[in-house]
């Protein structure tokens, strides 16, 4: 999973990553590892005081952001739907919701601004990935003439890799993680979908990256998330 | 010089029922003592404005029977869950709810910074917050080439009666040093007054150090300041002090079960415990 | 890390002909420098955006030569009296000239910061500014109550190509120390580039002193960043080092009568004197 | 004339002084000395580094007085006319003026802004106080309906001492100054203007005040006006 964002982040010169995403988090700092010379990756981490060079306080994420400065960014959902539309607020309407979620943090606003935003979601079920959210936190999409030069790039899941294809307004799906299978995809979302005739499996990391990911980048990541960091470890199996 | 300097309950009293009051995110120093301090005096009525979110500090008012409406891009206790307090009142519909995003609340903070009664910002539209944001509008951009009428929402200023937060220093003047955490200088400039509470207030003029300088809210923007060692407790204090796990587990099991006297129970007998649990790793 | 450490000649050729170019106050760190090596490369056409005003460094691109029109709410060597140049040139008709107020100039800067295509500002009705500012526009005030139309002026974003100033202090890395001086900090996240000189390069990070941070533009803004000790002569750097009262006297001579090219003279060959002079008084 | 302004001031908590008005700066620094102990007063002195507890650039000046935390501010201008309206830009029609001046600086802002804005000129003649200004940079009224919390408050000069009646939109001449009548002052002025029947002189301020001008605070002004206060303590009659 980490070696596939890493992927998704290949060329970007800034990369955000909230606080509370550690998978992400690492991907992103191993695909800053893997940037080449002479085209560096800045990866910042909200909230975190290490990996973060913003000195104009919260706000300057977004006009950062706003100014185009920032490539890729992560966002999850409650629920997401089969247009990108993502639900961070609650279920049930809104706003005695029946189950309330924290909130919309700075998505409806991302959404629109970065290019590349990886949805990401540790859960694959018809209850995440549901045909309409109950709210729209953020549209996946939005109406002719809306300045708009962001949106939904892929959604990362445990059993698959979606693109996001913005003129059809759907997902498509790109490829299925070794030991999962189309049908076991299909079974567990709750929204239509494209997909090529043959799909193919997700490339497991080449053996330098793994040793890569296992070194440097753990420790790097032990920094930012140490709860973390320490449970991948304990599931290594014995090197 | 002036006389700035006062104790946490004194503040405390200065919060009438009814404020607005603006709270800075979890991470950016929240001033716990003086929260508690309010929860004690029996705040009631308050209109919160969390910048741009908020998780303790909140749940706790809220929790205490506090808080009349709030205003947030979310409320989270965020490694330790849900916020117990914020999820049942929303739930009850107890309190008024204005959902946001973050950049939304930074703008209309900086709207009201800048004498300005409203500011643009880009995104948002189509989205279910707009639609349930009466407050905000959208007008075409008038500087849009013609034939493509580009719309544009524009948040309101939000100009709250009293700022607080915790910082780890402050002069006598009631100069407060605040280093990166740049949000809560935009919360002293927009609020009417600000109350603050520090780890330690110096002697001396902060300003005799150009480099220090940098990071400081003058005293201009600041009604009081009250020294309170540990402040944030049991939250983290930037990288100075960890969060204290012990006691958030504590405070979650009283607001997910307990009444608003036994969170006002609480409040009145919490105290950082000595010494200070390291790190949690 | 990155090749981001250049020499101030290869800076100036990154001023193109043509380049919208936003300039610091004469008290907030000028690249005198940078500038001189700029007339030296013949540049030509430039839009200057005066943050808020100027005073040498845009008389001394008008004298050479240089400017196309310039966006400022004044021109002026202060002390020193008027901008000879400039008030040349504008008698002339020789420079479109935009007249602005100051807080407008940061208005439009901010809006490009925000990615917003305008932001509203207070004051400037029926001024004889906004009057000659078909670019700027007024609306009623959308949030206003019934009956009363509250119009607010609407500046549209300034988006400099490229932003030049001097500082004390950047890393290996890009990152540049600017202390309180934040209209640094707006006009780097505003332009699209920055090009820095500074007095001292130093090695490591400055962000490993959360006190320095503070006063950070992070390199994410930095385009390039030249080593210039003096950088800022004749004028003062702040209060670190005074102005040349005999080299400006010697400007102010050559731009009041001399012609584009005894400037362009002046500026290849005018170097900071070594020992640098003490403080006038 | 520096008494005079620290009269002007009295009960403001911030006054600002551009930096390069050396006779309102002294007056402010008077006037801080004098205010009551619950009440003290902070002087700004703008583009100095020691007398400036701003700390988030040059636009901090313009949004403290947008908040209304800014009670005084100086203006002056090459022209000013009868109806309160500064010329900072030049004469002859614009934009190629016979005579160009620096320019507006913030006086279009602060005009509005700041509730005692003091005029303070130098030269008392038809040259400066004019009829109508060839350019409003900024105007001394407004319309009914337009924002405005602030305004022209006094007009300082070497001859006498105006106030500004908004209502009226006139200035009404308070006092002359010592060694100077109401006919020079008419003569010098280029607009009408309203005066009382019995015109009284400008108080010269009292001995304490006067040892207090002449003793800390010119040791206050020496720091900032460096030029300005050594030409101060030359004109003094020898103590």
């Amino acid at each position: 999973m980490i070696a596939t964002i890493a992927g998704l982040l290949e060329g970007c010169r800034h990369v955000t990553v909230g606080a509370s995403s550690p998978v992400p988090g690492a991907g992103a700092l191993l695909a800053r590892r893997l940037a080449p010379a002479d085209r560096p990756m800045i990866v910042s981490v909200l909230g975190s005081q290490a990996h973060n060079m913003f000195t104009n306080g919260g706000v300057e994420t977004f006009d950062c952001a706003a100014e185009g400065r920032i490539d890729a960014f992560f966002l999850s959902g409650g629920q997401i739907d089969g247009q990108g539309n993502i639900n961070l607020v609650g279920t049930g309407d809104y706003p005695a919701n029946t189950v309330r979620w924290p909130g919309s943090f700075g998505s409806a606003f991302v959404y629109f601004m970065i290019p590349r935003v990886i949805l990401f979601r540790e859960e694959h079920s018809r209850r995440v990935f549901v045909d309409k959210v109950d709210f729209i936190s953020a549209p996946g999409t939005s109406s002719a003439g809306i300045h708009r030069p962001g949106g939904p790039y892929a959604l990362l899941t445990p059993l698959c890799l979606f693109d996001f294809d913005k003129a059809a307004r759907r997902f498509r799906l790109r490829s299925v993680h070794p030991g999962h299978s189309v049908e076991e995809v299909a079974d567990n979302t709750g929204f239509a979908f494209d997909r090529p005739d043959e799909v193919p499996v997700t490339p497991t990391p080449a053996a330098d990256r793994l040793a890569l990911i296992r070194g440097t980048v753990m420790d790097e990541i032990a920094e930012t998330y140490p709860r973390f960091s320490a449970d991948m470890r304990a599931a290594l199996p014995a090197a | 010089m002036s006389g700035k300097i006062a104790k946490v309950e004194a503040l405390a009293e200065q919060v009438r029922d009814g404020t607005r009051l603006a709270l800075p995110v979890d991470y950016g120093g929240v001033p716990m003592a003086l929260t508690r301090a309010i929860v004690a005096r029996g705040a009631r009525d308050l209109d919160l404005v969390c910048v741009p979110i908020s998780g303790l500090q909140a749940d706790m008012l809220i929790a205490a029977g506090c808080v009349r409406s709030i205003e947030t891009s979310a409320v989270t206790l965020g490694e330790f869950g849900p916020a117990p307090a914020f999820t049942r009142a929303v739930r009850d519909g107890r309190i008024a709810l204005k959902d946001a995003t973050c950049p939304a609340i930074y703008a209309g903070l900086q709207a009201a910074e800048k004498g300005i009664p409203f500011m643009p910002i880009r995104g948002i539209l189509e989205s279910d917050i707009l639609a349930n944001r009466p407050d905000w509008q959208v007008i075409d951009n008038p500087f849009a080439a013609d034939g493509n009428p580009d719309p544009i929402v524009l948040i309101p200023a939000i100009q709250p009666d009293i700022a607080v937060f915790h910082a780890p220093l402050a002069d006598r003047d009631g100069n407060v040093w605040i280093g990166r955490r740049r949000e809560l200088m935009t919360m002293a400039h927009a609020a009417k007054h600000s109350l603050v509470t520090v780890e330690r207030v110096v002697d001396g003029n902060l300003f005799e150090n150009e480099e220090l300088a940098a990071g400081v809210i003058p005293t201009l923007y600041v009604d009081a300041v009250a020294e309170a060692v540990h402040g944030a407790w049991p939250l983290n204090l930037w990288d100075r002090y960890p969060i204290d796990e012990a006691a958030m587990r504590a405070y979650i099991a009283c607001a997910r079960d307990g009444t608003a006297d036994d969170m006002r129970r609480l409040a009145a007998k919490a105290v950082p415990p000595q010494p200070y649990p390291a790190a949690a790793e």
